[in-house]
């Protein structure tokens, strides 16, 4: 057991699996010999070689679109996409290709590729900068979509991404690669499917992914001390979505609150409210809440930024809107 | 190339352009649906190309990699023509399981790595076919086959950079035939001759009359040599025409019927089996006697396995989308 | 008043506002000389020649793109994309730049592009060509969607695109362009927002957008017969989607059904659910229900094509769970 | 060039340097967030391209778009630098009303048309722009800087293809420094002259040293005449270095300190300065002056706007995402 940041176990687990198998790769922008923009894979090149840790030129569709080749003849390639907003440049070899391409080959070929990229707001990087996306590849069929709150999942999930047969996007965010967790020394293995209960409760599930599970954790704190005793569901996967989890949940507490911090309506939010009503309608004791971004593109102004995504506070406001305190 | 195998060859390029006339009919009967791009006219570049490539022999055969207008590449590497028709016919029985249909021929076991609708696409899935070839050491090249049109794609730029920077064991074959869909090539590309685009790369090209196999098998083998001994990738252009519309529905009133003669005089067919003929090797009638058979063949075996295969099952709509039996290691469910 | 295909009507748009400022020109490929692949700009070449209707080459990010910055600078460019599969090429240029360049300019610099473009499911075209998408698009800060479901508002909605000083992207339907209708012989409007109720019905409401308003009208027709008197409203605008359309129906109905033929989760149809959710949770006497396509790219089997997508008995179906029917 | 513009143009340069390390204290201090990219070693070219462009006459300007490190390309252009800083201190005064910050500068009154985060999304849209010049018969031309990386962009060869198709009044000045963030050219791109890449597009090119300003006029004069006459776009490539590291947070560990050395020589405001020196035209105590001047100048004028500005009200974080007075005929809504 050791204390290890996000983006230390990231770089652990692309360690130990280029180690395992020397068909894992990694390539991405600024990965080989500046070691990553988080880090997630420093001194690699040093140790696997500029074959096997690959700089790539400003190309997004394109090296992606090799990533997936070399995934259809037997290789395990992890890529980097420095930031999800520049993700949109590769959604056609992702999404036309790598989600379809099981399919329309009738299930004769497969494309075992791990994308992992950081989405979200960070420090004021502004609207080309601070996408979050993830309902873009949750709602793609053919594609696996997980989100790991922490360095326990960072780590684990990557491993099995690595190992698993199809096309996984793991979505991390910049505000998370510094957060820190006790990890076993041992290898082990997180799984792609399924939701968490991170905190029991029986008043109201909170529900989050990515870093608004952070935020459902802080929002179930002070609920704690008004008297509400708030469960948190960590989603983790987004596709395939764990909807037993939230049922269970839901038949539980009676009241949901989903957390997100994309930008807009037709989001996960969405997706897990609309299962609410296919699922568990009539557990319901209230209207559930959504809160997440302001309908905008993200402003740079910190003032505006701050007031664009939600926060904790406002986990907490939507949860005493829906235990009708306000 | 001895007698038999030039023999060989002829009957090949009839057999294609018998195959992509007899889905022609099937599509006018309704029996094959979608979009059915026919590779009439441009036989001698696939069949030229991968004659010179490691083909029917499996997995130790190059990759093929391909457009929509993909039959008779698939054909060529081996892919039996029973089951791409079967696939045309969307059957269950197909080389994709009824699920791709003409655009998506895919047959794995001969390294034919499919057929792709997006226009540019397979560029940079060629060259990931490529580095996972260097990768492993197999010495075997991956073989991109794309029309002219593709080049305007930002993806053709960004593979041949990458390709060329990597030293990957790819060959890009362009197919030109002047259109896409309607488009002049002069109206929608600054440089007529594409193979000269790739000295931004400094890559190695040349350009080559892609009607007369024997021009194109004597380029191919040469552009194989350079890739397969390390040297990196090699692009190589075929100057080409098709014969039939784009697709099914194309009046082809972008065109002339003068510049359509002019190369019909050219047809691949033609040139190869006038020189067989000429060198003594062959009489029209034999060719006459070929064509039954392929015609034959053609029914009795080959559309007739498609009409009488199954479709799929509706129950098996949503297999194949992920990985059917993953292994719970990896992807759970959670222990609670 | 004349009858109108929808894809005259699109083309009867074009021409008029080409007409009627030389600002207005088309992109696209295959649009000029040849006139379109679904004849949306049919003769318009001869008209009004190679530099106001532009063959470009297959290069949809960067001609999106090259219509964006003419945009800035006051021209109307109405952007054909062939099938809105493509469109994923163009996302960079459409979400990154398009949709953001208003706010991160300071409401300084606008691009009022529009960007025409079918998707949809059409006649066994297979897992690349049949995606529908809108749901990407529909949850784009800084974008507005709208769906004609017939030449009335193909024409009168195109007109308004171009007029609007917003990026507007209008999402067709390869099965409705022969789709006909009477259409006023002198030039009119139709607004980019509102739904409309396109049959006033009391016991449910059927919500549709697209080609998905068709099959809720046929199944009307069907729910009728059994007595069941169903209202159907067309969204029309999915950005910004018109919450108190959605409302009112809801309230005189008290149940939802709600089609679309897109193909997995986190689609509009969530959307719809959330807002309903939010807006009249207790106006409703039944869990609404989804009718939309099934979680896989779509096959090339006509019977499993079939299968995959929805159609108006789906809806009919859907109709009479709500209804406690069956 | 009279003696006062070559005073002026050194001037120019300096403040320009003194402005990006303003920038990086107020970074230091926190009133500036987000990303940072500084020009510092670049001045020559954006100053004497721009020189020899239309600029500081309002709508009558040049447009000029470019990528995430834009202040000085917008100084240059006429955008005032108080609004500029105030846009990197978030206010409600700056470029961009704060919404942008220092990657989003926008000046549309003089035809500044942003900088963008997007590696490579400024080349199409620099290629509308021109089409709108060309379309609107304005006489005026589109500029647009982007980096040796940006070159890699799918991009890149879309739009030069387009472009020089379409015969569009546009320059590409590419700022070869030799870097993407941490890469080095040699290890990202197969060619690295990058005028020669545009030979694909048949597109007239050259390249230059981009560290003197004298050399930087005379060829961006001819570039922007030939552009302007109507003879179609032209690529100019300058060979130049950033001085400090990509952004704020980069230990510029990629390089050694030797190149820098060797490029810090090779400061384009040192030579100019010499060379005004040599010729009599300034001292080194003007010199002093000045750079006392303008340091004057930025904290009573510039760094005091942007600190006294007021920052955007929350209230209005909804606005400018679309039209906030949209004409009722075309939205709606929807009369029932
Ligand atoms: C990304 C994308 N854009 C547009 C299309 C529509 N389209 C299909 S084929 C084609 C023309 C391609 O021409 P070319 O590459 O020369 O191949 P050819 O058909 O001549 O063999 C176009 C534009 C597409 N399928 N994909
Ligand atoms: C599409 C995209 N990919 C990657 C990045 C991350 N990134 C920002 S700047 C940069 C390097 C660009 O290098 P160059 O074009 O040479 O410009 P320079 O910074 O040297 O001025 C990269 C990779 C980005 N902003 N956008
Ligand atoms: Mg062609
Ligand atoms: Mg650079």
């Amino acid at each position: 057991m050791a204390e290890m940041a996000y983006w230390e176990a990231i770089r652990r687990a692309h360690d130990e699996e280029m180690a395992n198998d020397p068909l894992v790769i990694a390539m991405g922008e600024d990965i080989g010999v500046a070691g990553g923009t988080y880090k997630a894979t420093l001194g690699l090149y040093d140790k696997y070689g500029e074959e096997r840790v690959i700089d790539t030129p400003i190309s997004e569709n394109s090296y992606t679109g090799i990533g997936i080749g070399a995934s259809m003849v037997g290789m395990r390639p992890i890529i980097e996409i420095m930031s999800i907003n520049f993700a949109l440049l590769a959604l056609d070899t992702l999404i036309n290709a790598a989600a379809k391409i099981r399919y329309m080959s009738g299930g004769r070929v497969q494309c075992p590729i791990v994308m992992r990229t950081p989405g979200g707001t960070a420090h004021q990087l502004a609207a080309q900068h601070s996408a979050r996306l993830a309902r873009m590849f949750m709602s793609t069929s053919g594609l696996r979509v997980v989100t790991p709150r922490g360095p326990l999942d960072a780590y684990g999930m990557l491993k099995s991404a690595v190992r698993c047969n199809d096309p996984v996007i793991i979505i991390e965010h910049e505000q998370m690669y510094n957060l820190k967790e006790d990890i076993p020394d041992e290898e082990f293995f997180r799984p792609l499917e399924g939701a968490e209960v991170v905190r029991e409760g029986s008043d109201i599930t909170l529900i989050g992914y990515n870093y608004s599970v952070h935020l459902c954790l802080e929002a179930a704190k002070r609920l704690e001390a008004d008297g509400i005793n708030a469960e948190v569901l960590d989603l983790r996967a987004l596709k395939p979505l764990d909807h037993d989890s939230i049922r269970k949940s839901v038949e539980k507490t009676h009241r949901v609150v989903i957390a997100e911090e994309d930008e807009a309506a037709v989001g996960v939010g969405a997706e897990i409210m609309a299962v609410i009503n296919e699922e568990c309608f009539f557990a319901l004791d209230a209207q559930p809440v959504r809160v997440h971004a302001a309908d905008v593109p993200v402003p740079y102004n910190a003032r505006l930024e701050k007031a664009a995504i939600p926060s904790a506070e406002d986990v907490y406001h939507g949860a005493l809107k829906v235990m009708g305190k306000i | 190339m001895n007698d038999a195998d030039k023999k060989r060859l002829l009957r090949e390029m009839i057999f294609y352009r018998r195959f992509e006339d007899r889905t022609f009919e099937a599509y006018m009967e309704r029996k094959i649906g979608g979009f059915l791009h026919l590779y009439s006219g441009q036989e001698a570049v696939a069949t030229g190309v991968l004659e010179k490539a490691v083909v029917g022999q499996g997995n130790k055969n190059d990759y093929v990699i391909t457009g929509y207008r993909d039959h008779v590449h698939a054909l060529k590497t081996g892919a039996p023509a029973k089951e791409v028709m079967a696939e045309l016919y969307g059957k269950e029985t197909g080389s994709s399981r009824g699920r791709g249909g003409s655009m998506h021929i895919f047959d794995p076991t001969q390294n034919f790595m499919g057929g792709y609708a997006l226009v540019g696409q397979p560029f940079p899935l060629a060259a990931g076919l490529a580095m996972g070839c260097k990768h492993k050491k197999t010495n075997q090249i991956a073989i991109c086959f794309l029309g002219d049109g593709a080049n305007n794609q930002g993806t053709f730029h960004e593979t041949m950079n990458m390709a060329k920077i990597w030293n990957l064991p790819v060959l890009f074959v362009c197919e030109n035939n002047g259109y896409a869909i309607g488009t002049h090539i002069d109206r929608s590309t600054a440089v007529r001759d594409q193979y000269k685009r790739v000295a931004a790369y400094d890559m190695e090209a040349s350009q080559h009359d892609g009607m007369d196999i024997d021009i194109v098998m004597e380029a191919a083998e040469k552009a194989i040599d350079f890739v397969r001994s390390g040297k990196g990738p090699y692009f190589l252009e075929f100057m080409t025409y098709r014969f039939r519309g784009h697709s099914m529905s194309d009046a082809k009133s972008y065109r002339t019927r003068e510049e359509e003669l002019e190369w019909e005089k050219r047809d691949p067919i033609n040139i190869y089996s006038k020189r067989l003929i000429d060198a003594g090797l062959i009489t029209q009638d034999d060719i006459k006697a070929m064509e039954r058979e392929i015609d034959e063949n053609m029914e009795n075996e080959i559309i007739k396995f498609a009409e009488e295969s199954p479709e799929p099952r509706v129950e098996d709509l949503t297999k194949y989308v992920l990985d059917d039996n993953p292994d719970p290691r990896w992807i759970g469910p959670l222990q609670k």
